[in-house]
């Protein structure tokens, strides 16, 4: 495993030498989330470096998800949600009116806290997005899959039974197949909200395991309620609070510096267990 | 103690609609199994279907329902796809749309059937004609059929809308490939209730598809339904009893083949893709 | 806003589908008003409530006690069809042993195929004389009500079993881990969960039980009076209609079609108000 | 749904092409049984000629061969005085007989006692005579012919009528009466002799001491009765010659095997 302090070349994200040489790669200016006129979110300024993770921590509610799903616009979904600022994504404000979703979200993947494999085999869970993006030879396919499988590390358990239906598998192997499905798009960004609260301890440690491979390959950005988890593998992290029922970007650094000298009284007493 | 009383009241009320099923089932067994063979089957009707058989009936019912699944199973399933996916439930024409088609499916059979007779028949020029009955039906089961499929469509977990979208696939994609197989259960319940509605429907048809007994050439003659073909013969053809009993007998006989088809056809064409836990 | 190009064009594809369906209920109302339109224009529209009974060739329209007929006829049909109904569902969906479902999925299947002439049929040769040796004449109100909840049970049981079925598994899962007995979690955790699926259901069952004709034709009796008793024979708009239509002529055809007028605006009245009781109001 | 508009624009070419000696009936539910046999034995002895019934009451029949929809129209009822404008062609005679209940012990009503019991003046069979039960009146519908022919006959208004039961079609009237001891209902008499013949439970009521059957509705002697129309507005060699074929002795078979009696010519 490779620890957060030594520098590490970056696998697919070439220009980005190491992750101790931060470069934006997703930057977030005066970012504001409203539902239904009550603000949830007030001018959050961030920047999010390429082939780092940054861990969002904070207490319920502080609108660290509806942060999270900003960044590849799924709040969208959401009805009622309205979102003001900009977020640049390789140098273009995703929030224009005229941004190409399907292609923004391929490259922006997300998992979400609940795996949810589509209630299809496991192939075709994979294969599903693989052809959705226009390929369709099969044996391109099959070649993806199985890098993809090995990636996550479920090649080994799956690959005698790939046409077994996804809902069958655990709760871990659900999510790591979820993680699969994302980067088989090979995306730039993964977005994950509580990637590990799901799931019990043994899988929670595989799939933390997993995420923290991902760095320098991947820009990660995970939200998380497990202190721990997030000072073992966030590069940078960014802590949230309600002031005023209102969520608000309280601090951000690297995360060795926020874990260990929080500059804001909030953060540390957030961190120190004593409030939150 | 709850428990068991809660099941035994379960099983009391499921007891209770399988009897009456079967005093329905049994009664029509008593009546027309006697008159029931091979050569009922077919033969054509003859002395006003009190003689003879009812092959020329029976094609001309399946054909009908042809024409009815054929033109409501797409319509129904995109207006129920939009309704469920592709707008708010606050949208101004969807709750437009959705309003008609719960008063649609109050409005009585008998206009429907003069519906289908003004504008199929004579306004579209179709006459009476095994298609003109065939669409008038489809409009008839379009509401439970698509309210159904909502239902379903509605109820289908939400993380599987995420996903699809947090993959950058277009809406109709995971429509497609995962919300409708998922919503499967009650796309199937829609479409027994719209089978089962149009198999036994008959004022609809009387007006529309018509009375004449002959061996339908093509969608464009007339067709006598089984279900009209019942009612003449129980109502208005003194003697026509026995027969009609026999013919109400292969209408739930047919009844049962549809559904094992509809179940078949669905499992082909969804089922492979889908969980078998779900189903 | 921006759409993705598949659905850019799927969108108004599907919204064109729907609308044509809507459509056909403008049609169906516009066919009926031309065929009521010389009774519209040549009566005092008070008559067709004002008159008390309904001789048409005699230049009397009242048809208020048809439309309660038809209501009450509804309203005991839904009483008796939605509990059993819903029991249906939760037996298929949650008690019966996996063969069992099967088979009895089939049979409400088969019922709701059963065409209304054999059910009213029935009705009428083995019900209307169980009935008839202790209250005669034996078409009554009550009878066409309890016939016509037989024939939308399967409406309300498979919407219902729809509406379970499509419960999120981890609901039933969550249910479990908490260590609720089964009727609890039925009773309090499904039943609600499923609840705006179950009344859709229970509506559509209600607008059919309404509009249906062949089997109150045969069991209502066809009386035109205001019932004084759930044994009493009543008749129904849609019976009206069937009963008439055939040899009506002129005013009395007409007359016929404000019947159906009326019934059609009556569900109207009906879901716009079921709506308010829902709450989440579906179509305003 | 591309599929299925181009399947619905193909059937709809094809119904274009359709042949010239082709006859359309259209009208009364009573009469479309026996004309449908009739058609199919002129197709017989026509080869090329096709003759498509249809039913849906006297009203469409009226209603169809005024505006062209149909070549002819069947109407189970005498034209009425605004209807002058179509031509009577009368194939085949019906009569309208009192029933009750098989195990009913009456024998015979008075006209009087008839009409006393359709406007509920009487409400018991023992106030005639048979044992202590209550009667059910069983009317028909308005508009519906046998109704009018009842009304006139007894010189009532239906709504001076108080009955328990109102019924469409003939069999209704047979299988109401045939479920309830205590009921009284008047059907088409040739209907009624065969279900009485099959062992249907009613008894069908002299009237007049004149015995309802049909021999005493064929020689004339049976009071109540009504003709079985076809009606045009106006002939085509075709439709001529299929009503003077529904009129021939080549025909009298059918009609009789549908229980009613072949109009003498």
């Amino acid at each position: 495993m490779i620890s957060p302090d030594k520098g590490f070349t970056i696998g697919q994200l070439t220009e980005a030498k190491a992750c101790c040489e931060p470069t934006p790669h997703l930057s977030v200016q005066n970012l504001s989330i409203n539902y239904h006129q009550k603000t949830v979110l007030d001018n959050v300024n961030l920047d999010i470096y390429k082939g780092c993770i940054t861990a969002l921590i904070g207490p319920s509610g502080c609108g660290k998800t509806s942060f999270l799903s900003a960044l590849n616009r799924m709040l969208d979904m959401t009805t009622g949600a309205t979102v003001s600022g900009q977020v640049t994504f390789n140098g273009e404000n995703i929030y224009k009116s005229d941004k190409d979703l399907l292609q923004l979200r391929r490259r922006v993947g997300m998992i979400f806290q609940k795996p949810n494999p589509f209630p299809l085999s496991i192939y075709r869970n994979l294969a599903l997005p693989l052809k959705e993006i226009g390929i369709k030879n099969k044996q391109l396919i099959e070649h993806k899959i199985e890098t993809v499988l090995k990636e996550v590390g479920l090649w080994e358990e799956v690959h005698h039974q790939l046409d077994m239906t996804a809902t069958k598998l655990s709760g871990g192997q659900q999510q790591r197949l979820c993680i699969a499905r994302a980067l088989v798009l090979q995306p730039e960004v993964l977005l994950m909200d509580e990637p590990c609260s799901a799931l019990d301890p043994i899988s929670s440690a595989v799939v933390e395991d997993l995420i923290v491979s991902l760095r320098g390959r991947y820009t990660v950005v995970i939200v998380t309620h497990n202190l721990a988890q997030a000072k073992r593998v966030a590069n940078y992290a960014a802590f949230f609070w309600m002031q005023e029922r209102v969520g608000k970007l309280i601090e951000f650094g690297r995360s060795q510096n926020l874990f260990e000298q929080p500059q804001n009284t909030l953060t540390a007493a957030f961190i120190d267990g004593r409030k939150g | 103690m709850a428990e068991h009383l809660f099941q035994f009241v379960i099983w009391c009320v499921a007891l209770l609609v399988l009897m009456v099923l079967l005093w329905l089932v049994y009664g029509l067994l008593d009546h027309g199994l006697a008159k029931l063979s091979f050569e009922f089957l077919l033969s054509e009707p003859q002395n006003a279907g009190r003689d003879g058989g009812i092959i020329s009936i029976l094609v001309a019912t399946l054909l009908i329902l042809a024409v009815t699944l054929l033109a409501a199973l797409p319509l129904g399933l995109a207006s129920a796809v939009w309704l469920a996916e592709f707008t708010a439930t606050h949208h101004f024409w969807a709750r437009k749309v959705r309003l008609a088609l719960d008063v649609m499916a109050g409005v009585p059979s008998i206009v429907f059937g003069l519906f289908g007779y003004a504008f199929f028949g004579i306004f579209m020029g179709m006459g009476f004609s095994v298609l003109s009955g065939g669409l008038t039906l489809a409009c008839m089961i379009l509401p439970v059929f698509i309210r159904t499929c909502e239902i379903g469509l509605r109820g289908v977990n939400n993380s599987w809308r995420q996903g699809a979208a947090a993959l950058g696939m277009p809406k109709i994609k995971a429509v497609w490939y995962i919300l409708l197989p998922a919503a499967m259960p009650a796309i199937s319940a829609g479409l027994i209730l719209g089978i089962g509605r149009a198999t036994a429907e008959t004022a609809a048809l009387m007006f529309t598809s018509g009375y004449v007994d002959r061996m339908p050439e093509s969608v464009m003659d007339s067709g006598r339904a089984l279900s009209v073909h019942i009612y003449d013969l129980s109502m208005n053809v003194t003697g026509g009893d026995a027969a009609a009993q026999a013919s109400a007998l292969l209408l739930l006989m047919i009844i049962i083949v549809l559904n094992m088809l509809a179940y078949a056809v669905t499992d082909l064409w969804l089922g492979r893709r889908l969980s078998n836990d779900l189903a | 806003m921006f759409q993705p190009h598949a659905d850019r064009i799927a969108k108004p594809l599907l919204a064109a589908a729907a609308l044509v369906c809507a459509a056909v209920l403008v049609l169906i109302i516009a066919v009926i008003i031309s065929g009521a339109w010389p009774a519209l224009i040549s009566q005092d529209l008070v008559v067709f409530i004002t008159d008390a009974s309904w001789y048409p060739l005699e230049g009397q329209f009242g048809m208020l006690s048809m439309l309660l007929a038809s209501l009450l006829v509804m309203m005991i049909a839904i009483l008796l069809a939605a509990p059993m109904g819903i029991i249906c569902a939760i037996f298929i969906a949650y008690i019966a042993p996996v063969r069992v479902q099967k088979i009895y999925r089939f049979a409400i299947a088969l019922l709701a195929g059963m065409p209304s002439v054999v059910l009213g049929l029935w009705g009428l040769t083995v019900l209307v004389p169980l009935v008839n040796k202790w209250s005669p004449p034996g078409l009554s109100l009550l009878l066409a009500g309890i016939v016509l909840a037989v024939m939308i049970l399967p409406t309300v049981a498979l919407t219902s079993l729809a509406a379970f079925k499509s419960l999120p598994i981890a609901l039933q899962q969550a249910a479990s881990a908490l260590g609720v007995r089964q009727h609890v979690q039925i009773l309090k955790v499904f039943i609600p969960a499923a609840s705006a699926a179950i009344l859709s259901g229970m509506l559509l069952a209600m607008a059919r039980a309404l509009g249906e004709t062949m089997v109150v034709l045969m069991v209502a009796g066809n009386v035109v009076q205001f019932p004084s008793g759930l044994m009493e024979p009543v008749r129904t708009l849609t019976a009206n209609i069937a009963l008439e239509m055939a040899y009506a002529t002129d005013q009395h055809r007409a007359a016929l079609f404000v019947s159906g007028l009326l019934l059609t605006a009556m569900v109207l009245v009906m879901m716009s108000f079921a709506a308010r009781i829902k709450g989440h109001n579906d179509y305003g | 749904m591309k599929l299925t508009l181009s399947f619905i624009c193909l059937m709809c070419l094809s119904g274009l092409t359709q042949a010239d000696n082709r006859l359309n009936l259209t009208g009364s539910s009573t009469v479309a049984p026996v004309v449908m046999e009739i058609a199919k034995r002129f197709e017989s002895v026509n080869p090329g000629v096709r003759v498509d019934v249809q039913t849906g009451g006297s009203t469409r029949g009226v209603v169809d061969s005024r505006t062209g929809m149909a070549d002819i129209g069947m109407v189970s009822r005498a034209l009425k005085t605004n209807e002058s404008d179509l031509t009577a062609h009368t194939i085949a005679r019906d009569g309208v007989s009192i029933i009750v209940h098989g195990s009913n012990d009456i024998m015979e009503l008075s006209e009087a006692e008839i009409i006393a019991i359709y406007i509920g003046k009487i409400t018991n069979w023992s106030e005639v005579g048979g044992e202590d039960r209550r009667i059910t009146v069983v009317n028909k519908a308005d508009g519906r012919a046998t109704l009018e022919l009842f009304l006139a006959h007894f010189s009532l208004k239906n709504s001076q009528i108080k009955a328990q039961a109102v019924i469409g079609d003939n069999q209704q009237g047979i299988k109401t009466v045939s479920g309830n001891p205590g009921a009284i209902g008047y059907v088409s008499i040739g209907a009624a002799e065969y279900e009485q013949s099959v062992g249907t439970s009613i008894k069908l009521l002299p009237m007049n001491g004149v015995a309802a059957n049909m021999q005493t509705l064929a020689n004339g002697e049976f009071p109540i009765s009504r003709p079985l129309n076809l009606v045009t507005k106006s002939l085509t060699p075709l439709s001529q010659q299929f009503i003077e074929f529904a009129q021939s002795p080549a025909v009298a078979d059918l009609i009789k095997a549908q229980y009613f009696v072949p109009a003498s010519r």
